[in-house]
């Protein structure tokens, strides 16, 4: 396996063509029109322009794809998560082109990617499973009368899901049956127009419960492991916001059932590659699963920080026949993923858009960033707003809390609006703190949505540094550039240091 | 050197005075370094330092992990001269127009749905009104800034 | 312990006021006029300008230091490395003033601080130490002539080094008397310019041995422990530029004979926190004892990154009188540091300086960066021309020299000239590679002094861009600015997301 | 469209031709978008970004992990024009002259010792000559730029 053709953008694309270059494999990049500036066709070897302007015109084109590895002789694609990543006839098209898939075979992804076959196979591995049922007519008003019905039988609270979707598209949360239909409808809308498939599952809600999640590896030689739990529990719409692991409340029993479950799991649809096993956990310790993502994961770096194996690079070993490199998996320390986004927190979350006039990450020990933009980059209403992954390490949980706020307080995004403030409020959040958090623990905590407490001192002096600003003309591009107006130094030959 | 700032709504003005080399402003105080980095002494006596941009008319500024975007109102403008037109606040797609010129509206209702970063939006009326202009249908492409539809207050 | 003044500038100032803030401690940062712009002061919670122009006025000044304590209330002090860490004189005054030391006791800076006296120390612990003396005489002519008779009893070659010195400062090797006189004189000028101490110590230079130390950190609950080696022979004139750990032919036993004589000697002086026992591992498995540094190291984070310990936070916790967190101490994978220094290697490692008018440093998984500058800031020739270090940590030696080479070449430095090609070639090294490294591997590769590898097309490359850039004016500032000229969103407040 | 740099003490002309809505020289191309940023396409067909800033007369290029430092030489004027004055390459101080005017020197003779960036730096003489003039003196401090004394070659 030589070259590798990342079929994705973004923060995910420079994360694989990083671990590519490392592993020493040429890489190829698939760019839209709209993303030549954006980082990471800039780390690829070789970038194909994609022709069209809308996502089902390019990411998801699997002809532009296909083609864009054979005339670069690329010899394996590598998905990412999200676009094709879960798409089964992607897989097997780049297996009948003779291709590598990095990822799991198209049966497995077919079996695990389809929520309803997903849950029968758990049933069988013994694995309790969640109420409910999925809705596959294709014909708009029988399917939401099918919806309808199929709700009063799985009871409500519920939950609607695409039945082929992720990161919370096409989902909805329904309390009682007056909003069903306004929500059925925009639930399939919404699943039709991300997915090309508008089947949706509905579901028991269970409310206070834990989101963890196992991720596991398997090679072709046989080895399924697992690298143990993520929790992620804490969501604002089914998005998840904050990930660690281990889990805060975890115990050594339900891990290893839960690493069992997960490992029997991937077994059974001899699963290759990396990929992640969700379970709610319900606070009397029963869990239920909830699905399997047949791709990497974007929480995977807090998995990979407590256990120090390299997923990625795994998943590029598995998929050139080699065998895992990684042994008995050890986990240490603490490490919290939070998801910085191009979001307005302050009103519902608002996706927002702009240039990143100022964008600059914290740093030191412990801290690591995965992100597809840098300074000078546009936010645009193009693609998803997430801009960055944080992620810390520290030797405790209390200290990886304490790391993550130092952090988030030394972030400083400028021009374009995100949630960076309301991460670190998460940070002194109660639940988090004790790490009780559930999948409600945000609408728990602000129910009215979430503003950013007052600070009258600190707002006086941002409006002291704005008429500053003004006054003094900082805002003028002279004042930007580098500051010192100073040539180089003269050549140097005529000096040598002296000693030894 | 007085300066006027839009802030959640309302209009500040922001009156500086210099003093021992920089600016001051409700006893806090602020100095400027040779590559336009902002020291700034709060009235309490702490101290730090501010990252500051304008971009457009906004000026963005972060300290003590807080990030404030204050507009700038042009010397005599106020920021409550905008209309009641309902403008796209980004580039999208209308997926559906829920009413016509000549309805009126609750505060709250729903009234156009905007389909933009791979999420639908919901426009919602901000009082109760009557609709005057409806300027996209169901399909449309939409700029960032675009007047989507008019309202008019009932009052 | 509730605030800290951290005694030091630049980068580890920046590791220290960061340890503290996530701790949950105040800090005072002490700043020389010209270093009002530098990053370290934005990180304290105070700051102390010091009057004076010189490092003598500033940094060395330990009347102003303890001036600052005592008018900002900092109950402790810590001295980060070099300036006044290991001046025992100063851990005693800080000791007489009330406050708390953060590092070993007056008595055992002294002991270790001292060459002569630690070499005694570990003779009586059982260590070999190199055959060597040191001469005390502050006579010019009578220190001198002193030294030359010393040199001849010792042998050639031979190394000269200033007995309170540190960092390659002070220190000559010399291979044949006819160069001693002129070697000699240099050293102790050096010697007592940079330390106000002209002692100089000379031993014996163990060609084609390795330079392995040992971290070990002491609570004060009795608990003595070693947190495994690093290996940093890579140096240029005494300056280790790559370091490792663990210790790439290391084996178990010897780490365990090290381990347990670098315990033995922080037990002998009854040592108290961070410090390191440095040795020279000679081909035939030997080892020697170099000598102690009573302080953090700048390499200490390879040591982080391999055993997951925190040690600036472990140092706090000590020297706040509680015991360290870290238990059983293990190992695992394989980290790198490099030093991102602002010198032309092509040109005798002179040190340069310039603005940083681009500074963007690589991102991603297992790179870590500890600085203490960042993009606008001047590289002046008033302090050590360190810019950075660069860490990497992966599962394996063979990927953390992947990921160093992948991270040294996205790492994008304009405006001054440092050794980031330099550190690069370095990871191609042949002794690098197989980690057959030695104390002269570098004086060894390029006997001449290295100089980048000629790429026609590359340079011409080089030439077409920057024609282009000046046909196009891409210097001027009107295009530095934020790259949009539009203004932000309007208010949000009329939409709300719609789902669920 | 043509541009002289000087290349390790070389002058080297650069003839940029337009080409695709791009500049090339040497078989190589240029693009730039909208951020400013250079796209390359070498003559050999692959393609890197490059980082550009100039400072001074100076124009720093990084691409592929290579930094190049290539300065501009005015239309008509030449880097051989320097003379032979010995200018000190940081500010810093003479901590020794070891020789004086009139002394003829061989290549590589230490002429001075100045104490900058914490280091001693020898300063010895390119080629051999005579001793000119001595223009500073033990404890002197130095600018950078200074000439610190002048060297005539012999030939």
């Amino acid at each position: 396996m030589e070259k590798v053709l990342v079929a994705n953008r973004g923060e995910i694309a420079c994360r694989v063509l990083r671990a590519c270059r490392e592993a020493g494999i040429q890489t190829v990049a698939i760019c839209a029109a709209n993303d030549a500036g954006s980082m990471f066709p800039e780390l690829a070897d070789e970038v194909v322009m994609l022709q069209g302007d809308t996502i089902a015109e390019t990411y998801l084109n699997q002809s532009q794809l296909l083609e864009a590895a054979r005339s670069t002789g690329a010899q394996a694609i590598h998905p990412g998560f999200g676009f094709l990543s879960e798409r089964a006839d992607f897989a097997q098209a780049v297996l009948d082109a003779g291709l590598i898939w990095i990822g799991p075979s198209p049966h497995a992804i077919e079996k695990m990617g389809d929520k309803m076959t997903a849950r029968k196979t758990m049933k069988a591995a013994g694995v309790p499973v969640i109420p409910g049922e999925e809705i596959e007519l294709e014909d708009e008003a029988a399917a939401l009368s099918a919806l309808e019905e199929a709700a009063q039988r799985v009871g409500y609270p519920l939950l609607l899901k695409a039945s082929s979707g992720g990161g919370g598209k096409g989902m909805r949360a329904v309390t009682e049956p007056s909003g069903f239909a306004e929500a059925a409808a925009g639930a399939r809308r919404e699943a039709i127009a991300a997915f090309g498939d508008g089947r949706i599952y509905i579901e028991r809600l269970l409310t206070g419960s834990k989101h963890i999640e196992i991720q596991i590896i398997a090679d072709r030689t046989g080895h399924t492991v697992h690298l143990g739990e993520r929790e992620c529990s804490v969501q604002r719409r089914h998005q998840k916001v904050f990930e660690e692991a281990p889990g805060p409340t975890m115990t050594p029993a339900i891990r290893e059932a839960m690493g069992e479950a997960a490992v029997a799991a991937a077994k059974a649809v001899d699963y290759e590659g990396a990929g992640t096993v969700e379970f709610l956990l319900a606070p009397n310790g029963e869990f239920f699963f909830l699905e399997m993502n047949t791709r990497i994961q974007v929480e995977h770096p807090v998995t990979e920080m407590v256990t120090g194996v390299d997923i990625v690079r795994e998943q590029l070993r598995i998929a050139a026949g080699e065998p895992m490199s990684c042994g008995t998996v050890q986990m240490r320390g603490h490490a919290i993923e939070v998801r910085l986004y191009a979001e307005d927190p302050a009103n519902g979350f608002l996706p927002s858009i702009g240039p990143l006039a100022v964008f600059c990450p914290p740093e030191g020990p412990g801290i690591r960033l995965d992100t597809g933009v840098r300074e000078g980059d546009d936010v645009t209403p193009n693609y998803d707003p997430m801009l960055a992954k944080l992620i810390v390490w520290a030797p405790s949980r209390v200290e990886a809390l304490e790391r993550m706020r130092r952090a988030l307080d030394e972030f400083v995004v400028l021009g374009t609006t995100t949630n960076v403030a309301f991460l670190r409020d998460l940070c002194d959040n109660e639940d988090v703190v004790s790490g009780s958090t559930t999948t409600t623990t945000i609408d728990d905590t602000w129910p009215q949505g979430w503003s950013p407490v007052e600070h009258e001192a600190l707002t006086q002096a941002a409006l002291l540094s704005a008429a500053a600003g003004e006054t003094l003309g900082l805002h003028r591009p002279s004042r930007s550039g580098p500051s010192s107006a100073d040539g180089p130094s003269s050549p140097f030959s005529t000096l040598s240091r002296r000693f030894p | 050197m007085q300066h006027r700032f839009s802030l959640k709504g309302e209009d500040v003005d922001v009156a500086l005075v210099r003093k021992n080399g920089g600016l001051s402003y409700q006893g806090h105080s602020v100095t400027v370094d040779a590559r336009g980095r902002l020291k700034l002494t709060l009235a309490d006596g702490s101290s730090c330092t501010a990252h500051a941009a304008k971009v457009g008319d906004v000026w963005w500024v972060h300290m003590q992990g807080r990030t404030f975007a204050l507009e700038r109102i042009e010397p005599g403008a106020s920021s409550q001269d905008h209309g009641d037109g309902l403008v796209a606040p980004m580039p999208g797609k209308i997926l559906e127009t829920l009413v016509k010129a000549g309805d009126t509206v609750e505060a709250g209702q729903p009234m156009m749905v905007l389909e933009a970063m791979k999420m639908e939006h919901r426009i919602v009326a901000a009082h109760a009104g009557t609709v005057v202009a409806v300027h996209f249908q169901s399909g449309d492409q939409v700029n960032q800034g675009a007047v989507l539809l008019e309202l008019e207050d009932t009052n």
